[in-house]
């Protein structure tokens, strides 16, 4: 990492996510991450990425980060402003979308999250936001990128409450489910990269991000992980990727 | 026709105890003032119905409005959680909430229905979930011309929609533009509607983006200026991030939550 | 993203015999010139789907290529019958025509499914009429929640669906006003797109009451100015209700339509 | 009659329709007499009248008659342009049309509608225009007027083919088959106006048109008509009627 600066484990995570975005592809935004990520991409190798917005905007061009969802930088800059319905029916159902990126409060080793309850569903110790648009993004984008932190608590052995369907209980799941997408295809987070066997469907470790070790990736993983035996080691972000993100966060809910 | 009534008449007029209330607005046109108003009017046992329940239910919820929540994502926009909500679920703070819990897509395709006026709608959603469990408003139905199964959720048909437009002229007629929502199909859905707007104006001009609700498909509409503040409306105002930002701490102690409503929402109306 | 090709290519490309094509705009923006090439292309056997068939379906239909035709009001508005349509369907001429006619609200409803990629529509309609009898698209649905029976119908997934609008930019981004009819239900409906219009423009601004649908979710644009006589284009031309007129004895007569047709259209590809 | 200046049945039956468009009322407008008349309502006493073609156009307020029903007149000056789904699903079966006009090419005595086939619907004498909007405007609207010229051809005691439930077979039958409107509440035809008993749903002879006589109704229906027995005789157009609908008609299709 000689010639790379020094950068922070969200950076990375932004990063990582964002090379995973290519040119002209549809994505569904959520706001934060995702969409820092999906901006970031747009600044560097994609330029006609297509950011969808769940709150209407269509082909939003933000000329700085948007701090909400529904920031009237996205409606000002879209291609075409259209209704919540339609979002959901025509475009996300519609299966017109081919990226979609997700977090969440807990993953399982298929990749299904939990975004709605810690403890028992009736009495929960943390009632969590809920479902949003996660169930059917995850059903029907034509993949999907989720990021989150790992440790312990959020990669758990069972998920308290499956609020999203990643790949259900195995191989075979999603199509007996008749879900459209083809499913999780990353899981970003803050140590490096897991991508599902294609064959098991269990999320495995694919790559750790530099000065990262396998033990601690193991060891903040609540089910016994499984670990490519290719396993790589992420490129650090390079000085291009660091400066437009740092801009882009500098900049973020200024109007252009 | 719509009535141009002043808030406090409006609320009286439309809102009783007891009734299901959506108030409407993505992000964008969130009908706060018309919340406040509610608040100051002491309703009671209401089911509050919202994609996302945001600060404008955190604070009805925490001032004992709602009996219920029917939503579908109940968090802080890119702060965290919404702490009154939290509170009443998990402590029944200020008193139990029952919460009917849905994905956008499905709230959505419920107030699509609503407005259509059938009783439920089709969408592919859920199935494999464990909402589908906790639910009784989702279900399973079969194609009668292929088979393929799907998900039906049924109509919501709320007492009173409420929502916060931009504009309206002297007769009623509403027009709102930038992100639309759901606005359309709540106002249509509900047996009785409320707009606040920002200007009455004289004739209204279509603007691009621009949605139009006749005043006759409107059941009042009153001026509020700012009515939709820390939220925003388009060509009008910017919204308040740093409000969303200060809630937080506002909200998640009881008391200093009970203090800043009873500073700035309900002395508002002594 | 669409590729930006003359009308020729582009129905070379698109359409082909057996096809299910649907050609849209309701008295405002029908694509003429887009069904003349057809003509000229000498497609058959094509399923065409409309809700008015209009004299671009007459057209079609009395030049052999259809042999299915899906709809709900066949005339010639305001003038009187559509006379290849009708002599197809009483006298098989030049062929026999197959019909699966619904009314608007149903024809219009399995758009809407199509363009959302579920199977089937719901909705109030067609109860005690003898289309529920005559027709294989028309079932009942039971309402899973409140037992209520209602008609279900299946969505339409054209291979094409064919439109006219107003502009294009040199990406491929469409925009069309004024009435906008089931045009984007078509579009995304459709395995295909073709979009004709009358101007490419550099940059695209949006317009009040203006519809836009992204380039990516179109196959083709085609240049074609005056693409819609004898229809209009809202802020391009007026609708030439005097050629409407004109259609009614050139229509009426097998032998007037052939020469009319040859001559206006077969011609033009000389 | 002597203060009237002479007029046609056509008029006749454009101002008996306009009558009954009361100021304020919603209205769902087909073209061609729907539409003169509703024009002509709003000249005369229903300057609030709301008008809505299904192509879209919301709150019409044409200068001009137009000659179809996606003149550009009736887009420019609408309150709201919609699409066609919405003014189906959203307007129409929302309920919140209170009057429709219909014509057909036959009716019978329970005001049910033939507008598809002449002749068995496999092999049609004339194939008809189709159902257009009729079925669900009948069904959803609060009340319905039919407006055709009356004759044995299409007065008939046996429809070809029902397009359009008016009263089913009698009463109770809109109720049981969940038809919402109150369905059809007047019949106008060159001869005069009819209206559903109350009771019986049959369609009854309640107005003669000035100078037409019972007799010939009846033999102009092709079942035993009922007469009211309190049946009057239709005032005839006013001067200021005529006048209006005739400037409306001499007008048609220009531009303002």
């Amino acid at each position: 990492m000689s010639d790379t600066a020094p950068f922070s484990t969200d950076e990375m995570m932004t990063v990582a996510a964002a090379r995973e975005l290519t040119d002209g592809k549809v994505c569904f935004v959520g706001i934060g991450l995702p969409s820092t990520a999906a901006n970031l991409a747009r600044r560097l190798h994609a330029p006609d990425l297509v950011l969808i917005y769940e709150s209407g905007a269509i082909g939003a061009k933000p000329r700085t980060l948007p701090l909400s969802i529904g920031d009237g930088e996205l409606a000002d800059t879209a291609d075409s402003v259209v209704s919540v319905p339609e979002i959901f029916n025509y475009w996300l159902q519609g299966g017109r979308i081919d990226l979609g990126m997700l977090g969440a409060a807990q993953v399982d080793r298929h990749a299904n999250l939990n975004t709605t309850v810690i403890g028992p569903y009736e009495q929960p110790k943390v009632r969590l936001p809920g479902a949003g648009g996660a169930p059917e993004i995850a059903g029907s984008c034509g993949e999907v990128i989720i990021v989150l932190r790992q440790s312990t608590r959020t990669f758990v052995d069972r998920l308290d409450f499956v609020t999203t369907v990643g790949f259900g209980d195995g191989p075979g799941h999603r199509e007996r489910l008749g879900l459209r997408g083809r499913g999780p295809s990353l899981v970003v987070t803050d140590l490096g990269l897991l991508r599902p066997d294609p064959v098991t469907c269990e999320l495995t470790l694919t790559e750790v991000h530099p000065g990262v070790g396998v033990d601690e990736v193991v060891q903040r993983t609540g089910w016994p992980l499984a670990v490519s035996p290719q396993l790589r080691t992420t490129a650090p972000p390079t000085h291009e990727e660091l400066a437009w993100l740092r801009r882009l966060e500098a900049e973020r809910g200024t109007r252009a | 026709m719509a009535e141009l009534l002043d808030l406090g008449r409006a609320i009286a007029e439309l809102v009783h105890d007891g009734d299901c209330v959506a108030l409407e607005g993505f992000t964008h046109l969130i009908p706060f003032a018309a919340a406040h108003e509610i608040i100051r009017q002491r309703r009671r046992d209401l089911t509050l119905v919202r994609l996302t329940p945001d600060l404008i239910y955190d604070q009805m919820i925490g001032m004992g409005c709602a009996s219920k929540l029917v939503f579908s994502w109940g968090g802080n926009p890119g702060v965290g959680s919404l702490h009154r909500l939290r509170d009443a679920v998990e402590h029944d703070w200020p008193a139990p909430l029952e919460v009917d819990e849905h994905s956008h897509a499905g709230l959505t395709n419920r107030y699509v229905a609503g407005a259509a006026r059938i009783p439920f709608a089709v969408l592919r959603a859920y199935v494999g979930t464990g909402l589908e469990e906790v639910s009784s408003t989702i279900a399973t139905i079969t194609c009668p011309f292929t088979g393929e199964r799907l998900t039906a959720v049924p109509a919501i048909n709320p007492d009173v929609g409420i929502i916060h437009a931009q504009q309206a002229d002297r007769r009623g007629n509403v027009q709102l533009w930038g992100l639309i929502g759901v606005q359309k199909e709540v106002v249509l859905a509900s047996a009785r509607s409320l707009v606040t707007v920002e200007e009455v104006v004289d004739e209204l001009t279509l603007r691009p983006g621009g949605v139009v609700l006749p005043s006759w498909a409107v059941s009042a509409v009153a001026l509020v200026p700012g009515g939709c503040h820390p939220s925003y409306a388009a060509g009008y105002s910017e919204r308040d991030n740093g409000f969303y930002t200060a809630w937080e701490p506002i909200s998640r102690d009881r008391a200093a939550f009970s203090s800043w409503m009873d500073q700035h929402v309900l002395a508002a109306g002594r």
